[in-house]
C-alpha cells in the first residue's frame, strides 16, 4: 500500500483585528490507495477546513501551517496561489449538498466539459467520451441525455452522481467527499455510499469522507478520525474503535449513533457547547462537556495508544476506560 | 426531548451552515449579541463613523436654538453675501442671513422628513402588508395590484405628481413621499408574513381559535418586523434626498422654511460667486444622508445578518 | 411563452388602469385652474367660461374620466394648456431627448458601474474594493442636484469645455439642419452626415449623461458587488474552482451568468432611478425631455401634460420590467416557458 | 473609467469645433412664445411681435423730438371734434409672405384684432369704424375722442399682418408662423427652447452691412442660467438680469450691464374685502411695516425707486403731492390699536410668485417687520397661474397679492382701472377694491384722455390720491429694467414703452 496523502501538524486560523480563531490545531492524518477513511465530528469541529486546507482552497485570509506530502512530495499549505498543485493533480473533491453544487444556468456538459480540460488530463477531442465513460461508472443511465441536462432537470441522486463524475473526471487518486449524503434521503444515502466504495475498491481510489453521522458511514470505513474543537481527539481502525472507544467524546458519540432511519444528526444530544475557538484552551477542550472530568484535565491531554494501533488523546488510561465501562 | 429534536433538524437543515463559505467557519458559535456587536464594530469603522456623525447631527438638531450662532431668519443687509469668516463661519446669504445657523436649523427640517415619511409610509405598509400575507387570497391580489399601480411609477415621478396635486408644501411633500413609499413596506412585510405564516406556532394558534387580530399582532408581527425596520434604516437617507429634491425643484419647502434642498436651490443663480450659500447646505445634506446610509448599512448587519449579501 | 406573455400583459392592463385613475384623480385635487395657463396673461371673463367649457371642465368628474379614457383610447392625450400643442406631440417631440439621454447613461452604467461592482466583489475586502464600497456609499448620499450643479461650475463654468444645457447650438441645427428619424440627434445627425450637428450634440450630452450616470452609478455598483460577493459564495462556484478551473472562466463565464438576473433586476432599477432623475437632470440642463416637460406642467396646473407625461414614463418603466422579465425566462433555464 | 474617456473625447472635440457663423446675435428670453397671433398675443410674446411686426406708429422713449417714430404710417392727423383720425399709410411695403401692405390689409388686421375680443382687443373699444379710403389713406373714426395715436402704437394688439395669414386663423399661427412687415421673420421654433429670427431681405427699411442677420431667441427660465450663458458668452443679451448681478457683470471684460428707468411698478395688492385687511386702518398699518428703502436698496441693489403711488413717477399723470406711508413701526402700531381688530388676528397671508427673488426677499423682509409689531405673515409662493387664480376667488384670495404692472400704451389709466377699477368679475382688480367715486373719477379721466389731457389728469390725481389714502396696496417699488448684454452690441436704446429689444437698431461693434 502506498501512502498518497499525509498531513502532519496542521493548523488553521482566522487572524483578525479582535481576535483569532483557530479552527484547526495540530491535525495530522493520512491516506493510503483504496483506503476509505472517515473523519467524523459535530459541527464546527474542523472538518471541513482541515479537508479545504489540504485541497489549498481557504481564503487568502486564512492562515495555514503544517506540512502536506502527496505520493511523498512536498506540498506547500499555503493558501495562496496553489490552485492547480499537486492536491489538484491528486485529488477532488466533493461538497455537501449537490443541489447547490453545479450551476443551474449551464447544462452539465458544459461544466464537465470545463472541469475536465481544466484538470490538464483531457483534450477538447476526446473529452465527450471520458465525460460518457465517467457518467456511466458512477452508474447513470443513458449518460449522453444527461450530459444535454440542466441541473434542475435532475433528482438529487443523480445530480449527486453528476457530482462524482465530476470528479472523476480529473482522474484522481484521492477523492475527498465532505459530507456527500447528508442533503438526500436515506435510500438515495445508501446508493451513493455504495457507489463510493464500489469506486474505491474497483479503481484503487482513496475516499476521505468528511461526516458527523459515523452510523451511517461506519460499515463503510477502514479507518476512521474523530475530531473534537480542531484537534484529532481518535483514530484507528474503524472495526477497533466501534468496538472499543477509548475517547469519552467517541463513547458519546457512538451511544448517539441512531438506528436505521436517523439520518439527521443527533449530536446535540451530547449536552453543553463546542469550546469558543478564538479563546485558548487550557487543558482537554472536551472538559466542560465531559462525564468523566478529572483536576488533571486541566493540563494537555497526552496521546495514547492502544495495542492495534487506535489512538486517543485523554487523561484516561485504558485501565480506567474499561473499570467506566 | 422528541419535540426539540424535530424542530432542530426543521429549522437547522444540515450543510447549510457551509454553503456560505469560509467567513462563517464551521457552524454557529453562538457567541452572545454583545459580543457579536463588539466584533461587528471593531470590524466596521465606517458603521461608527456614521453614528458619530449622526449623532452631531441629531445634537444640533435637537439644540439648534442654542447651538446656532444667530437667529437663522434674522435679516442684516449690512452682512449681505459675505464669505466665511469668524463672525460667520459658513458665511451669510442675500439677506444677510447667517447660513451656519441656517444649516443648523436645516437639520431639524431634515430629521423631521425622514422620521415622518418613514412612519407613515410604515404606518400605511404594515398593516397592508400583514393582512395581505396573513389572509392571502383574493383579498392579497387585489391588495397588491394595488401596491403594483403605485410602484409603476419611477422613483420621485410620484412624490412629485403628488405635491403638485397637494399643492407644494413641506407637509405635502412629505405625505406625498410616505404615500410613494409605503408600497415598499406593505411588500416586505407581506414576504415576511408568508414566510412565517406556515410555522408551526402560528397554524397552532389557529387551530386553537384564537382572533386573527391577536394572532397577527402577537404572533405573526413580532416576528416579521426586521426587514420592514432594516428596509426603514436603508430609506431614511434616500427619502432626506427626495424631500430636498423636490425643495429644489421648487414643489416641496418654501421660504421662510428652512430646508437644505430649498436653500441650494435659491443659491442656484449666485453659487458661481458666492459659493459658500449653496456648497454647504449642500455638504449638510451629503454628510446627514452619508451618516444614516453608514448607519442603515450597519444596522442591517446587525439586525439581518443573512441579508448581508444582498442589496 | 405566450400564455405568460398573455397574463403579462393582463396583469400590465389593469395596473395601466390604475395608474391612469390615480394621475387622473390627482390632476383633478390641482388647486389652481388650468385655463389661466391656456388663455395667456390677460383673459376676459367670456374667454374663461368659453375655455373652461371646451375643456369640459364643467363636467362631473366621472364624467371627465370617462371622456378622457375615450379620447386616449383614440391616441388622444388632450391639449397641452401650457404650450397649447397635443400633448401627444409634446410628447412624441420630448421622448427622444429623453430616451437618448437615459441609454446613454444606462450604457455607462452598465459599462463601468457593473464591471466595478464584480471587480470589488472578485477583490473582496482589497484595497479596489473598499475604494469601490466608500465611493458608492459616498456617492449614494450626493443629490442629484448637486452633482449637476457641480459639473456646470467646473466643466462650464471653469473650464468651459461643455455647454451649460441644451441639446443642441441652436444655430449649429439650423446651419447642419438634420432629419429627425430616430429621435436621437447621434445618430440623426450621423445618419444626415451632418458631422457639426454631431459634434454638438455630443458636446451637449456629456453633462447631463455624466451627471445622470452618477447618480445611478452608486446603486448599481453596490448591488453589483454584494450580488457578486453571493454569488461567488455559492457552491458551484467553489465547485468549479476546487476543481482548477481558471478565475477568468469563472467569473465571466459561470459567476456571470448567475448574477445575470439579479443584475438584470438592478438595470430595472436603475432605469427607474434614471427616470425619476432625469427629472431633475432635465430641469438643471434644460434639458427638451419628458421630465422637465412633466415639472413645468406640474408648477403650472397643465393637468393634460402631467398626465400624459406621467402616463407615457410610467408605461415606459413597466414596459422595460416587462421586458426584463422576459429576459430571466431566456437566461434561467429554470423557468423554462410553457 | 468610460466617463473619464467621454469626457477627454468632448475635450476633444470641442477643440476642434470651428463653424462658420452668420453674424448672429443671442437674446436669452425666460419664457417661449405662447400666443403666436399678434391679435391674441399680450404677454412675453412682445420680443417676437416688435421684430417681426409693425403698428402703425411708434411711441418714442422720453426725450426725443417727437412723440412718435413713423412705423407702417408715415402722416397723420386728427379731426378738430378729435373723433376722425386719418393716417397716410407707407408705400413699397410688402408682408413677409409676399402680400404687399396697403390700407385694405391695415384694416382688415386691425378689424380682425379687435373682433377677436382676445389679448388687448380692448385699446380698440372706442373706435367706430376703421376704413381704407384709399390704396394709402385709413381712417379710424371714433365714438368719443380717444389718444388713437397713442393706442396704434401700443406694445400689444397694434400690429399690422398680412390678410392671408389673417384668413388662414390663429391656428396657423400658433404652428409658429408669423407674416408682419418687420425687419426680422421667423425661420424656425422649437417649441420651449428657441425661436430663430432671420433678416428679411426685403425690409421697407433697408439693411446695413454690420446688422444682424439672424437673432436667436433662446427659451431660458431660470436667471442663473440666462446670467451663466452671458458669462460665457453663449448669450449676447439676456432679460432677466438679477439686481445683484448688475454691478459685477458690468465689470467683466466685453459685458455691459446697467437699469434704465421704466414704467414698470411692483406693488402688494391688499386685499380689502378679506378680514382683516377690510379694514382701512389695518391696512395703513400694513403699508407702515414696509421697509421701502431696505427693499429699493438691498433687494433691488438700488435699480429701483421707492414707488409713490401706483403710477410709475416717469408716467405722465403721476401724482407727486401724494402722502406716501413711510417705513414707520411705532405707526403701524398705533394704527394696528386703532383698527380695533383684537391682536389675534393679526393674521395676513402674502402670495407672490415663487421663482421671482425680489419679491421672495422682499416678503422675508416684510414678514420680519410685521413679526416685530405682532403681525403674522404667512408666505404663499406659487406659480403665477396659480396664485393669480386663487386670488381673483375672495374664498381663496390671500390679504397681499404680488403685482408688476406695465401699461399696454402709454397711459396712466392702464393702472387706474386695469388694477383698481371695480369689477364684475375679478380679473385684475386683486384688491377687490371698490368705489364708485373712484370708478368715476378714472372712467371720465379715460375719456378725457384724447382731446383734454390736462382734465383728465386732475381726475388721474385725485384717483392716485383716493388708492393711498385708502391703502389699497403696498406701491413700493418703480422698477429699472436691468440690461446685461455684450458690449460688442451697438444701437442699444432702451424704451420704457416696449418690453421688447428693436434688434433692427442694433450693430456689431
Amino acid at each position: 500500500m502506498t501512502t498518497l496523502l499525509s498531513v502532519t501538524g496542521l493548523n488553521v486560523s482566522f487572524p483578525s483585528i479582535r481576535k483569532t480563531v483557530r479552527a484547526v490545531r495540530g491535525v495530522s492524518l493520512s491516506l493510503d490507495e483504496g483506503e476509505i477513511v472517515a473523519l467524523v465530528g459535530e459541527s464546527g469541529s474542523g472538518k471541513t477546513m482541515t479537508a479545504m486546507a489540504t485541497m489549498g482552497l481557504l481564503p487568502d485570509s486564512a492562515e495555514v501551517t503544517g506540512e502536506c506530502q502527496w505520493l511523498g512530495r512536498s506540498q506547500s499549505l499555503s493558501p495562496r496561489g496553489n490552485r492547480k498543485s499537486l492536491a489538484g493533480q491528486h485529488a477532488a473533491i466533493i461538497f455537501q449538498n449537490p443541489l447547490t453544487a453545479l450551476n443551474p444556468f449551464f447544462t452539465i456538459e458544459q461544466q464537465l466539459t470545463d472541469v475536465a480540460l481544466a484538470s490538464g488530463k483531457v483534450s477538447r477531442k476526446t473529452v465527450l467520451p471520458v465525460l460518457l465513460d465517467k457518467l456511466s461508472r458512477v452508474q447513470l443511465p443513458d449518460p449522453a441525455q444527461v450530459l444535454k441536462k440542466y441541473p434542475h432537470q435532475l433528482s438529487g441522486g443523480q445530480i449527486q452522481r453528476v457530482v462524482i463524475a465530476m470528479a472523476l473526471v480529473c482522474q484522481p487518486r484521492v477523492l475527498i467527499a465532505d459530507e456527500p449524503t447528508t442533503a438526500l434521503d436515506v435510500i438515495v444515502q445508501a446508493e451513493i455510499l455504495q457507489l463510493l466504495q464500489s469506486l474505491a475498491r474497483e479503481e484503487g481510489l482513496s475516499v476521505l469522507l468528511i461526516t458527523h453521522d459515523l452510523g451511517v458511514v461506519a460499515s463503510l470505513c477502514d479507518r476512521v478520525e474523530v475530531m473534537y474543537a480542531g484537534e484529532i481527539i481518535e483514530s484507528g481502525q474503524m472495526s477497533d474503535v466501534l468496538r472499543s472507544p477509548a475517547h469519552p467524546y467517541t463513547r458519546k458519540l457512538m451511544a448517539t449513533v441512531p438506528d436505521i432511519r436517523g439520518g439527521a444528526t443527533v449530536l446535540e444530544y451530547i449536552s453543553g457547547q463546542v469550546p469558543d475557538l478564538s479563546r485558548p484552551i487550557r487543558g482537554c477542550a472536551f472538559k466542560e462537556r465531559c462525564d468523566r472530568r478529572l483536576p488533571v484535565c486541566d493540563e494537555s491531554p497526552p496521546v495514547r495508544a492502544l495495542n492495534d494501533g487506535q489512538r486517543y488523546r485523554c487523561h484516561l488510561t485504558s485501565e480506567q476506560e474499561v473499570e467506566f465501562s | 426531548m422528541t419535540l426539540s429534536k424535530t424542530s432542530a433538524s426543521e429549522t437547522m437543515p444540515v450543510g447549510r451552515t457551509n454553503t456560505r463559505g469560509a467567513e462563517c467557519h464551521e457552524g454557529p458559535f453562538e457567541p452572545g449579541r454583545a459580543a457579536l456587536m463588539g466584533d461587528f464594530v471593531g470590524r466596521n469603522k465606517l458603521f461608527v463613523l456614521g453614528l458619530g456623525l449622526f449623532l452631531i447631527i441629531l445634537l444640533t438638531a435637537l439644540f439648534a436654538p442654542w447651538l446656532a450662532p444667530y437667529d437663522p431668519n434674522n435679516i442684516d443687509f449690512s452682512v449681505k453675501l459675505e464669505g466665511p469668516s469668524w463672525a460667520h463661519w459658513m458665511g451669510t446669504d442675500d439677506l444677510g442671513r447667517d447660513i451656519l445657523s441656517r444649516v443648523m436649523f436645516g437639520a431639524r427640517t431634515s430629521l423631521i422628513i425622514g422620521i415622518n415619511v418613514i412612519a407613515v409610509a410604515m404606518a400605511i405598509g404594515i398593516p397592508i402588508g400583514l393582512v395581505s400575507g396573513y389572509f392571502g387570497g383574493r383579498l392579497d391580489s387585489i391588495l397588491m395590484r394595488l401596491t403594483d399601480v403605485f410602484l409603476a411609477f419611477p422613483p420621485l415621478l410620484l412624490p412629485i405628481a403628488i405635491t403638485a396635486a397637494l399643492g407644494p408644501s413641506l407637509i405635502n411633500a412629505m405625505i406625498a413621499l410616505a404615500i410613494s413609499w409605503f408600497p415598499w413596506y406593505a411588500r416586505i412585510m407581506r414576504g415576511a408574513v408568508m414566510s412565517i405564516r406556515s410555522n408551526l406556532y402560528v397554524s397552532a394558534a389557529r387551530t386553537m381559535s384564537i382572533s386573527h387580530l391577536k394572532i397577527l399582532v402577537r404572533h405573526i408581527l413580532p416576528n416579521a418586523w426586521t426587514p420592514a425596520l432594516v428596509q426603514a434604516s436603508m430609506d431614511f437617507g434616500y427619502t432626506i434626498l427626495a424631500a430636498a429634491s423636490l425643495s429644489f425643484i421648487g414643489i416641496g419647502a418654501k421660504p421662510p422654511a428652512i430646508e437644505w434642498g430649498l436653500m441650494v436651490s435659491l443659491s442656484r443663480s449666485k453659487f458661481l460667486d458666492y459659493w459658500w450659500t449653496a456648497a454647504f447646505p449642500g455638504l449638510a445634506i451629503f454628510v446627514t444622508v452619508l451618516a444614516v446610509n453608514l448607519i442603515g448599512d450597519g444596522l442591517r448587519d446587525i439586525l439581518d445578518p443573512k441579508s448581508r449579501g444582498q442589496q | 411563452m405566450k400564455t405568460y406573455l398573455a397574463q403579462r400583459l393582463v396583469q400590465m392592463f389593469f395596473i395601466l388602469l390604475g395608474v391612469l385613475t390615480l394621475t387622473f384623480l390627482l390632476s383633478r385635487v390641482l388647486p389652481g385652474s388650468p385655463v389661466e395657463m391656456m388663455l395667456g396673461h390677460r383673459p376676459s371673463v367670456e374667454q374663461i367660461e368659453a375655455a373652461r367649457a371646451e375643456l369640459g371642465l364643467d363636467k362631473p368628474v366621472a364624467v371627465q374620466f370617462l371622456v378622457y379614457l375615450r379620447d386616449l383610447a383614440q391616441g388622444d392625450l388632450g391639449t397641452s394648456l401650457r404650450t397649447g400643442q397635443p400633448v401627444t406631440s409634446d410628447l412624441f417631440n420630448r421622448f427622444g431627448a429623453t430616451f437618448e439621454l437615459t441609454t446613454l447613461a444606462l450604457t455607462i452604467v452598465i459599462v463601468v458601474g457593473i464591471p466595478l461592482g464584480v471587480l470589488s466583489a472578485v477583490r473582496q475586502n482589497t484595497w479596489p474594493d473598499h475604494v469601490v464600497r466608500t465611493t458608492s456609499i459616498a456617492g449614494m448620499a450626493l443629490p442629484v442636484f448637486l452633482i449637476a450643479m457641480l459639473m456646470q461650475m467646473v466643466f462650464y463654468g471653469r473650464l468651459g469645455w461643455f455647454p451649460l444645457q441644451g441639446r443642441i447650438d441652436a444655430e449649429i441645427a439650423l446651419d447642419f439642419p438634420f432629419a429627425q428619424r430616430t429621435g436621437f440627434y447621434l445618430v440623426d445627425s450621423l445618419l444626415a452626415g451632418q458631422w457639426e450637428a454631431f459634434k454638438s450634440a455630443a458636446l451637449h450630452l456629456v453633462l447631463p449623461v455624466v451627471t445622470l450616470a452618477m447618480a445611478s452609478m452608486a446603486v448599481v455598483t453596490r448591488i453589483t458587488r454584494n450580488t457578486m460577493v453571493e454569488v461567488l459564495q455559492q457552491d458551484h462556484i467553489r465547485t468549479l474552482r476546487a476543481y482548477g478551473v481558471g478565475s477568468r472562466k469563472v467569473y465571466y463565464k459561470y459567476a456571470l451568468k448567475a448574477t445575470l438576473i439579479p443584475l438584470l433586476t438592478v438595470i430595472g432599477l436603475a432605469y427607474g432611478y434614471m427616470l425619476g432623475g432625469s427629472v431633475v437632470v432635465e430641469f438643471i440642463f434644460d434639458w427638451p425631455g419628458m421630465g422637465g416637460y412633466a415639472v413645468g406642467g406640474i408648477t403650472r396646473n397643465d393637468f393634460p401634460a402631467v398626465m400624459g407625461a406621467t402616463l407615457l414614463l410610467a408605461v415606459i418603466y413597466l414596459s422595460l420590467n416587462l421586458v426584463i422579465d422576459l429576459l430571466y425566462h431566456l437566461v434561467d433555464p429554470r423557468l423554462e416557458l410553457k | 473609467m468610460k466617463a473619464i474617456k467621454i469626457l477627454l473625447l468632448g475635450v476633444a472635440i470641442s477643440l476642434s469645433l470651428t463653424v462658420a457663423h452668420a453674424r448672429t446675435l443671442t437674446y436669452a428670453m425666460y419664457g417661449d412664445i405662447k400666443d403666436w397671433d399678434p391679435a391674441a398675443a399680450f404677454s412675453l410674446e412682445v420680443v417676437m411681435l416688435a421684430n417681426v411686426y409693425e403698428p402703425l406708429l411708434w411711441y418714442n422713449p422720453e426725450g426725443a423730438d417727437e412723440r412718435f417714430t413713423p412705423a407702417l404710417a408715415t402722416d397723420w392727423s386728427v379731426s378738430d371734434d378729435g373723433l376722425s383720425w386719418t393716417f397716410t399709410l407707407r408705400e413699397g411695403v410688402t408682408f413677409q409672405d409676399g402680400t404687399p401692405f396697403n390700407a385694405e390689409a391695415a384694416k382688415l388686421s386691425l378689424d380682425r384684432t379687435r373682433e377677436m375680443r382676445q389679448g388687448a382687443w380692448y385699446i380698440w373699444a372706442g373706435v367706430e369704424s376703421i376704413e381704407a379710403i384709399d390704396t394709402h389713406e385709413l381712417v379710424i373714426t371714433t365714438e368719443t375722442p380717444q389718444p388713437i395715436d397713442l393706442i396704434a402704437s401700443s406694445q400689444y394688439g397694434a400690429y399690422i399682418y398680412s390678410p392671408d395669414a389673417a384668413e388662414q386663423g390663429t391656428d396657423w399661427f400658433n404652428e409658429g408662423n408669423a407674416a408682419g412687415t418687420g425687419p426680422y421673420q421667423v425661420r424656425q421654433w422649437s417649441q420651449g427652447q428657441q425661436v430663430v429670427l432671420e433678416a428679411f431681405d426685403q425690409y421697407w427699411g433697408g439693411w446695413e452691412a454690420n446688422q444682424y442677420d439672424r437673432v436667436i431667441l433662446r427659451v431660458v427660465t431660470e436667471n442663473a442660467t440666462q446670467v451663466q450663458m452671458l458669462m460665457s458668452g453663449e448669450a449676447d443679451f439676456i432679460s432677466l438680469v438679477p439686481a445683484d448681478i448688475v454691478d459685477r457683470v458690468d465689470q467683466e471684460v466685453g459685458l455691459s450691464s446697467y437699469a434704465v428707468p421704466s414704467w414698470k411698478n411692483s406693488q402688494f395688492l391688499i386685499n380689502t374685502q378679506k378680514y382683516p385687511t377690510d379694514n382701512r386702518a389695518f391696512r395703513q398699518a400694513l403699508t407702515h411695516l414696509w421697509d421701502y428703502d431696505s427693499v429699493v436698496n438691498e433687494v433691488y441693489d438700488g435699480h429701483a425707486s421707492v414707488g409713490e403711488g401706483p403710477i410709475p413717477k416717469t408716467m405722465w399723470g403721476h401724482n407727486g403731492d401724494l402722502q406716501n406711508p413711510t417705513f414707520d413701526l411705532e405707526r403701524a402700531r398705533e394704527l394696528l390699536n386703532e383698527s380695533g381688530i383684537p391682536e389675534s388676528d393679526w393674521e395676513i397671508s402674502m402670495a407672490y410668485i415663487g421663482t421671482d427673488e425680489a419679491y421672495k426677499n422682499s416678503a422675508l423682509l416684510f414678514q420680519a417687520m410685521a413679526a416685530q409689531v405682532g403681525v403674522d405673515v404667512d408666505l404663499l409662493p406659487g406659480d403665477w397661474g396659480v396664485i393669480w387664480n386663487r386670488a381673483k376667488d375672495l374664498s381663496t384670495a390671500p390679504n397681499l397679492q404680488s403685482m408688476t404692472w406695465w401699461p399696454t400704451y402709454p397711459t396712466p389709466n392702464d393702472w387706474l382701472i386695469g388694477l383698481f377699477r371695480t369689477e364684475d368679475s375679478t380679473l385684475f382688480n386683486l384688491s377687490h377694491y371698490s368705489n364708485p367715486e373712484y370708478d368715476r373719477l378714472v372712467t371720465e379721466g379715460a375719456a378725457l384722455e384724447g382731446y383734454d389731457r390736462e382734465a383728465a389728469v386732475q381726475n388721474y390725481e385725485e384717483a392716485q390720491r383716493i388708492l393711498v389714502d385708502d391703502a389699497v396696496a403696498i406701491f413700493y417699488a418703480d422698477i429699472q429694467s436691468r440690461v446685461a448684454r455684450a458690449t460688442d452690441i451697438g444701437g442699444v436704446q432702451e424704451n420704457p414703452a416696449y418690453n421688447a429689444v428693436f434688434f433692427y437698431d442694433l450693430y456689431e461693434q
